[in-house]
């Protein structure tokens, strides 16, 4: 009961945000924007390693195929947006797929070291294959969405379209994570030799995994790509992945509302601290390490995954 | 033209491979990616600059002063950034290092400010031409002090009751304090010593390319840690042999293949091979008795 | 949401600075900085503009698109910033350009010298020439030299890519041979094997597209490897890291120049004397368009007011205005026309080549 | 009787250590049968040999006649073929009930689609699988911690969730090595009085590792014998009770 | 109640892991020279009490007195080091060195270096299993095999005090006799012992005095032979039905 009201404030909160925040200032207007992208990001990362326990570093690298397949089908072939979202979800969930295969075999840091290398190979891709990805110079004049003949040309309508896709993820991601699927997963997470030997099939759900972060990383580099109107090779950097990462285990891995609340600090505190200017990477970086200590396993960690593979099933659930 | 850039790639690499091993020496005992290394080495190079320009300290005691202050500070970031975090999830000290690293970036520029700076010796810049391949005295350093670093490293690990104290630890903090092993004290060791051969290792790339720069640990930092994963992360012949490979590789793909592809082409050769031996070239195989 | 032409109410009459103070181009973001707060603090020292004191308010990008599109909205959204200087990539600034254009709100960027820019939008104004100009003028100057064998060596960047590509189509009008063309990475500090490689083939001169701490690198290395030919750039090298870093190796370097004090253009030896004075340090080149670009947006809101919008009709009528980097206009698309210096390094310092 | 579970001339090598030395071995319908033998004689191997952790350097494993040599471990699960560890490997930060969950069958067998669109025959389906969960750790008497993360269960208690895992995943043929060890005297009754039941009750047949010789010779219907990689000894409690080499390489000279 | 010539001495400890009490408040000691036997069923509290001793966990309340200094707070190395050590459950030996690394880190805390090199050779006619593999890593040996390690590795200690989490487990009848036998000579050159085993049968015919412990609580203490005859005892631990 108290949760449904809960929900019910938050969801008319964020319905009327954009007004309130469209009275301050356009620009955090722009950052809830920003969190809404990064919340979808670091929600399909939560399932590679907070569920799947795969340490990956090449998420970046995901949301990079999205925005280029994104702004390549949206300029060259004038496809409406409502199309090209879909297809750029559905080719980066295919690559996703198609990095997880080779490496499923590898484990943590040797894992980790061959996801940033593929994240580097993408990058490097799209600074080097001039013809196509125009190289360094990057792709301007990506068209913005329409609906209904009406162009999306302020921000309200970018966070509107942002807010329906966090939804449309959460839910999407927080009934794979709480079924079959997600146990199993976190089965590989702790044991995996363990999962063998009880008859789950590590490899299948591994690259399930990938699969579906890639995929959301798609739908999130199609809307940057359509929200900016320009996509170049420098914001798919390596270290744009370990932000992701440091969003996914500072909210608390394995939980999907802590990546949604890793993504605020982390795209917010950065801004606040512009205030501080010649100090604000000293603080970001203190305050990252200040966050982990007093909160070692992440704001909403492991201890808030709702246990509700079997629902009403059994009540009284909770310790 | 074959014989120079395997001159080049082993230099290069003799430099990853010494990072490397400060890399390994932490992996090897935390089990965590010390994203930090990178810019402990940075902090390494200031040092020397430091203790040279400053205090005009004979080369080696540069090596030696900034050696000693990198260890505090390794065995002082451990304490404040990772201990507390000793019982978590083995990622996350990783962002906690992640913040580290940008501090210790912001420090540097706020301290030598943010433009690159010569490195204020003549020493190494002395070049032999034998045949067709020209190398420099500096080159020679590296690749002798490197090879002698990693000799002691390895015997020190391997053959000292200190070092099975440390291997131990690195297996299992509780068993091994069960034996008596003061682990903490065995963990800042490993950052004191992984923080030194940082330091080392920063003089000398300050020295070989004259310049040092508060964004140095950056590149220098992935390099090494492919190289580590390469040869067998925690391995320190595999850290070695890594960081060599990885040079020559890099080289030799520059050369004759293409430049803007050489890391691309590294970092395929790093997949292949990982694929070959999920562990690395010399990594150990992970005990699979129940 | 629009913001033009809404008049500052306040006392302080704020000029936006976006630049990467932080990452791998923290160094040129710095010399942004120091060279358009000498611009606001000699305006200031002046008495200000009507009474009003010029703030630069500075925001980092950290020379990424992420980034810098945060910093333009959070420029946009602040009534009282009338115009942005920056940003110093091109990406970041064609990034931005919808953002400022929408907003109709100048960015004029010191340094952004990819040809993309020229269409980037109405609002969109640069000091630097493109590389387009820079590439050919040195082709010409090539062929004055005598060269018939040029090496390049560029960065895998806008920048780099756009010197490439004009410097080899207007070395093959000059009859000039392109021996090889190595492009290394953003970050990369080893060019042993490209120099190798360029040794090899036996050019008459090295044609650095980059900036002047990767040119020091390479002639620091070229010489470790008894490589001894000719160095050309452009204007991103003129830097006094240059000749510290590079020391005897940079000797006999040339190089195009915008801005090059103690030689003709007064103002450019004011710039660096006051520099100088404010920061115990030469200014570079980036410093320099820095400067300039504020100093012109300075002198727009002098003239015509403190407006977004009159601001831009000022640079558009801007004719001849003599600055830092030598003489220059605007053409219609907001780029900058000027005629530049050639310079070498002599006895490790630059001086003007004839 | 029909053979469920064949083993033909099996070895398995480490280096030059040789573990099981061309073992023959069948587990026969509706049995209880135990492996017995020294400490390294090569029992916990026998068993990851059946369950695929390990290749056999030579030799044949045959599963209702079917050959399972190259088998993945988790194929041997579908087939029916459970198991537990001798040092209990629990997923210690997830709950007792969790632990069983993830080795139903059924579990494994949702899909990504119908987990995104769960449909009310879904949930019914999971309500199932938690009740037949449920009843597993009723049966090995777990039932009330069902919530308690696995990793603050007292030893005795994780071998017992074990069990209930493995009998979770339907299996028919069931590996215990070493069930009893960390267990007193009653607490071992008890479990013999539920291997006995499920053997009896739910017609699983049961391969027992242990060192309770008590405790095997009450509840086995055959025993095997292992020493230094070899078969020494096969038969009922009684004539394994008596082999004289059984003696002198087990039990140590004397019979209680 | 103070025991002058007591070794280990216990106090009111209680442990607990966040909400649960796992010990609630029990007194033990060990006298020099003596075996004592803690027995008790599963989650009792036994392996929770030794962790204690031995530092490993420190959310206690009570005091822990170790040749009567307190040693309530020091930290496990040092616990070691005064003379303690401890076979843990689950045997945890080091499984990626190898068996004579572990032997040789069992010694890590000796001042003695001469007698060293003898007592891994008394070690090894006791377990000549392990002088077999002294090569091989000490986590592919089988499940006995490690538990020998581990009583092994800690005797090379020399300790004063050696507490033992349930050494017979796992182990064959042969050895389970063997290594009872190895206790009662250790203790005869004076080893004080802490053993903790479900195997009561072994533990009461091998220890002087024995506490039973249930839900966290001491339920029981007296001398080991008339533990022998307590009904609870007989009926839970030695499953003689009464
Ligand atoms: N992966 C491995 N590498 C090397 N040796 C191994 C490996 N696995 C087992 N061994 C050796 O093979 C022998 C048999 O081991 P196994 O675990 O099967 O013994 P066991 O009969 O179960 O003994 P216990 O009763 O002590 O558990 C032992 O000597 C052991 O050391
Ligand atoms: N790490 C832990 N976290 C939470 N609870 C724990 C933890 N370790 C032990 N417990 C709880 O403390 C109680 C005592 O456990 P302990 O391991 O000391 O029992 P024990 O007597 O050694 O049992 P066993 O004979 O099974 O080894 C049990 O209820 C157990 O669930
Ligand atoms: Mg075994
Ligand atoms: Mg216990």
């Amino acid at each position: 009961m108290k949760r449904t009201v809960l929900t019910f404030i938050i969801a008319a909160l964020l319905l009327v945000l954009p007004l309130l925040l469209g009275q301050v200032s356009d620009f955090w207007l722009h950052v809830v924007i920003m969190i809404g992208v990064f919340s979808i990001l670091s929600m399909g990362l939560n399932v590679i390693i907070g569920y799947a326990g795969q340490f990956a570093l090449g998420h970046a690298a995901f949301y990079g195929i999205g925005a280029y397949t994104a702004a390549l089908l949206l300029i060259h072939y004038n496809l409406s947006f409502w199309l090209v979202l879909p297809i750029a979800a559905v080719i980066t969930g295919f690559f996703g797929f198609l990095l997880g295969t080779p490496v499923i075999r590898l484990r943590g840091d040797y894992l980790g070291i061959v996801t940033l290398g593929f994240g580097e190979i993408v990058r490097l891709i799209f600074v080097n294959w001039i013809d196509v990805t125009r190289g360094p110079m990057g792709l301007p004049g990506i068209p913005a969405p329409e609906l209904f003949g009406f162009t999306f040309s302020g921000k309200i309508e970018f966070y509107y379209l942002i807010l329906v896709l966090v939804v449309i993820t959460y839910i999407v991601i927080n009934r794979i994570v709480h079924s079959g699927i997600g146990l199993n997963m976190l089965t590989i997470r702790e044991d995996e030799r363990l999962a063998e030997s009880i008859g789950i099939r590590p490899n299948k759900y591994k690259i399930m995994a990938f699969t579906i972060g890639a995929f959301f990383a798609g739908i999130a580099g199609a809307f940057w790509a359509a929200y900016i109107s320009y996509v170049s090779p420098d914001a798919f950097r390596y270290m744009d992945s370990v932000n992701i990462l440091a969003m996914v285990i500072l909210g608390g891995s394995g939980n999907l509302a802590g990546s949604i609340l890793g993504a605020s600090i982390l795209v917010i505190t950065p801004e606040l601290l512009r205030y501080v200017s010649e100090y604000r990477m000293l603080l970001l970086g203190l305050a990252i390490v200040l966050m982990m200590i007093f909160k070692p396993t992440g704001f909403w960690g492991e201890k808030h995954r709702k246990l509700n593979f079997y629902g009403k099933a059994r009540k009284g659930e909770g310790k | 033209m074959l014989l120079q850039q395997i001159t080049n790639g082993l230099t290069i690499g003799m430099i990853y491979a010494l990072i490397a091993l400060g890399y390994t020496m932490v992996y090897g005992i935390l089990k965590i990616v010390n994203f930090a290394h990178g810019d402990i080495y940075m902090v390494g190079s200031f040092l020397g600059l430091f203790f040279l320009k400053e205090l005009h300290v004979p080369l080696y005691v540069a090596f030696i002063f900034s050696a000693i202050v990198t260890a505090v500070i390794g065995i002082t970031i451990e304490r404040t950034a990772y201990r507390p975090l000793r019982k978590a999830d083995r990622i996350v000290p990783l962002i906690s290092a992640l913040g580290v690293s940008t501090f210790l970036i912001s420090v540097a520029q706020l301290i030598w400010g943010t433009e690159m700076r010569p490195f204020p010796t003549t020493f190494g810049s002395k070049t032999y031409t034998v045949g067709t391949v020209t190398v420099s005295e500096i080159q020679i350093l590296i690749l002798v002090l490197s090879c002698i670093l990693m000799i002691g490293l390895q015997l020190f690990v391997k053959k000292t009751k200190v070092g099975t104290a440390m291997r131990a630890t690195s297996i299992s903090l509780t068993n091994a304090a069960l034996l008596g092993i003061n682990t903490n004290r065995m963990i800042s060791l490993a950052f004191a010593i992984g923080s030194a051969l940082a330091a080392c290792a920063g003089i000398m790339v300050g020295i070989y390319y004259n310049a040092v720069y508060p964004t140095m640990g950056y590149m220098a930092g992935i390099n090494a840690f492919t190289a580590a994963v390469l040869g067998g992360i925690g391995s320190i012949p595999g850290a070695m042999l890594g960081g060599v490979l990885l040079g020559l590789v890099e080289a030799l793909s520059g050369a004759y293949i293409s430049t803007q592809y050489k890391s691309v082409i590294s970092f395929a050769i790093l997949i292949i091979v990982l694929l070959i031996r999920p562990s690395g070239i010399l990594g150990k195989k992970e005990i699979n008795k129940v | 949401s629009n913001n033009s032409g809404t008049e500052s109410k306040s006392d302080t009459l704020r000029i936006g600075l976006a630049a990467p103070i932080s990452g791998t181009q923290a160094q040129y973001g710095q010399a942004f900085k120091n060279g358009a707060e000498l611009a606001a603090a000699q305006i200031n020292e002046a008495g200000g503009i009507d009474g009003k004191q010029v703030q630069i308010v500075v925001e980092d990008d950290k020379g990424d698109s992420n980034e810098a599109v945060n910093v333009a909205n959070k420029f946009v959204s602040d009534k009282s910033i009338l115009a942005v200087v920056g940003h110093f990539n091109s990406s970041a600034t064609l990034a931005t350009a919808p953002v400022y254009n929408k907003n109709k709100i100048v960015e004029i960027s010191p340094s952004s010298s990819a040809p993309g820019v020229t269409n980037a939008g109405d609002y969109t104004y640069r000091v630097i020439t493109t590389d387009a100009f820079q590439a050919d003028y040195l082709a010409d100057w090539s062929q004055e030299l005598g060269y018939s064998k040029v090496a390049l060596i560029y960065e895998q960047s806008d920048f780099g890519i756009g010197l490439l590509d004009v410097y080899k189509q207007s070395a093959a009008e000059n009859n000039i041979e392109i021996a090889a063309a190595e492009a290394y990475n953003p970050g990369d500090k080893d060019f042993s094997t490209i120099l190798t490689k360029i040794k090899a083939a036996q050019p008459d001169a090295i044609f650095i597209g980059g900036f002047y701490n990767e040119a020091a690198l390479i002639a620091q290395q070229a010489q470790k490897l008894d490589l001894n030919v000719d160095f050309i750039g452009v204007d991103s090298l003129y830097s006094e890291a240059l000749l510290e870093l590079g020391k005897e190796s940079v000797e006999g370097f040339k190089l195009i120049g915008f801005f090059y004090p103690g030689g003709d253009n007064e103002k450019a030896t004011q710039f660096a004397e006051q520099y100088q004075a404010s920061y115990n340090s030469k200014p570079d080149t980036y410093a320099a368009y820095a400067y300039v670009a504020t100093s012109l947006v300075i002198e727009a809101i002098k003239e015509q007011g403190a407006d977004r919008e009159s601001i831009k009709t000022f640079l558009d009528q801007v004719k001849d205005y003599e600055g830092a980097t030598g003489v220059l206009s605007f053409d219609e698309n907001g780029d900058v026309v000027t005629v530049p210096s050639k310079l070498k390094i002599e006895n490790g310092e630059f001086v003007l080549f004839e | 009787m029909e053979n469920v579970l064949e083993l033909q001339q099996v070895s398995v090598k480490f280096g030059g250590l040789v573990a099981l030395n061309q073992v023959d071995l069948t587990v026969k319908r509706g049995e209880i049968l135990a492996i017995i033998g020294p400490n390294g004689a090569g029992k916990t191997t026998l068993f990851n040999i059946m369950t695929g952790i390990y290749q056999p350097t030579s030799g044949q494993v045959l599963y209702k006649n079917q050959k399972i040599n190259k088998l993945k471990p988790y194929k041997r699960v579908d087939l029916g073929i459970a198991r537990t560890f001798q040092n209990t490997r629990l997923l210690k930060s997830m709950t007792v009930l969790e632990n069983v969950l993830v080795a139903h069958q059924e579990v494994n067998k949702e899909t990504v689609f119908a987990s995104i669109f769960s449909s009310k025959s879904m949930q019914q389906k999971r309500q199932t699988i938690v009740q037949e969960c449920m009843d597993k750790l009723e049966m090995v008497g777990l039932a009330d911690k069902a919530e308690q993360l696995a990793g603050s269960l007292p030893y005795g208690e994780q071998r017992l969730l074990e069990i209930a895992r493995a009998l979770a995943t339907g299996c028919e043929l069931l590996l215990l090595d070493e069930p009893a060890a960390g267990m007193n005297q009653s607490e071992k009754r008890e479990l013999i009085k539920k291997i006995l039941q499920l053997s009896k009750q739910y017609h699983i047949e049961i391969l027992l590792i242990e060192h309770d010789i008590q405790m095997i010779m009450e509840i086995s219907d055959r025993i095997v014998v292992l020493n230094y990689g070899q078969k020494i000894a096969e038969g009922t409690p009684q004539e394994i009770q008596n082999d004289p080499q059984v003696i002198q390489a087990y039990l140590g000279g004397e019979v209680d | 109640m103070t025991h002058s010539q007591s070794i280990l001495e216990i106090e009111q400890l209680a442990v607990s892991y966040d909400a649960i009490k796992a010990v609630k408040g029990i007194s033990l000691h060990v006298k020099q020279g003596e075996i004592v036997a803690l027995i008790g069923t599963n989650g009792s509290g036994k392996t929770s009490t030794l962790h204690s001793i031995s530092g490993l966990h420190k959310h206690n309340q009570g005091v822990i007195k170790f040749e009567g200094k307190d040693i309530t707070k020091l930290e496990p190395h040092k616990i070691v080091a005064a003379g303690i050590s401890q076979v843990p459950e689950g045997r945890g030996v080091l499984g990626d060195l190898t068996v004579m690394e572990n032997m040789m880190l069992g010694s890590y805390v000796r001042k003695d270096k001469k007698n060293i090199a003898q007592d891994l050779q008394s070690m090894f006619q006791l377990f000549p299993r392990l002088a077999e593999r002294k090569k091989q890593l000490a986590g592919t040996m089988s499940g006995g095999e490690q538990q020998m390690l581990a009583i092994a590795r800690a005797l090379m200690a020399r300790p004063k005090l050696l507490l033992l989490d349930e050494p017979s487990m796992g182990l064959a009848p042969i050895i389970v006799k063997e290594i009872f036998q190895a206790i009662k000579t250790i203790n005869k050159d004076g080893v004080s012992i802490l053993l903790v085993e479900q195997n009561a049968n072994m533990a009461l015919s091998a220890a002087d005095r024995g506490y039973v412990m249930e839900t966290g609580s001491i339920v029981v203490e007296d001398r080991a032979e008339n533990l022998r005859n307590n009904d609870i005892v007989k009926s839970v631990y030695l499953g003689i039905s009464t």
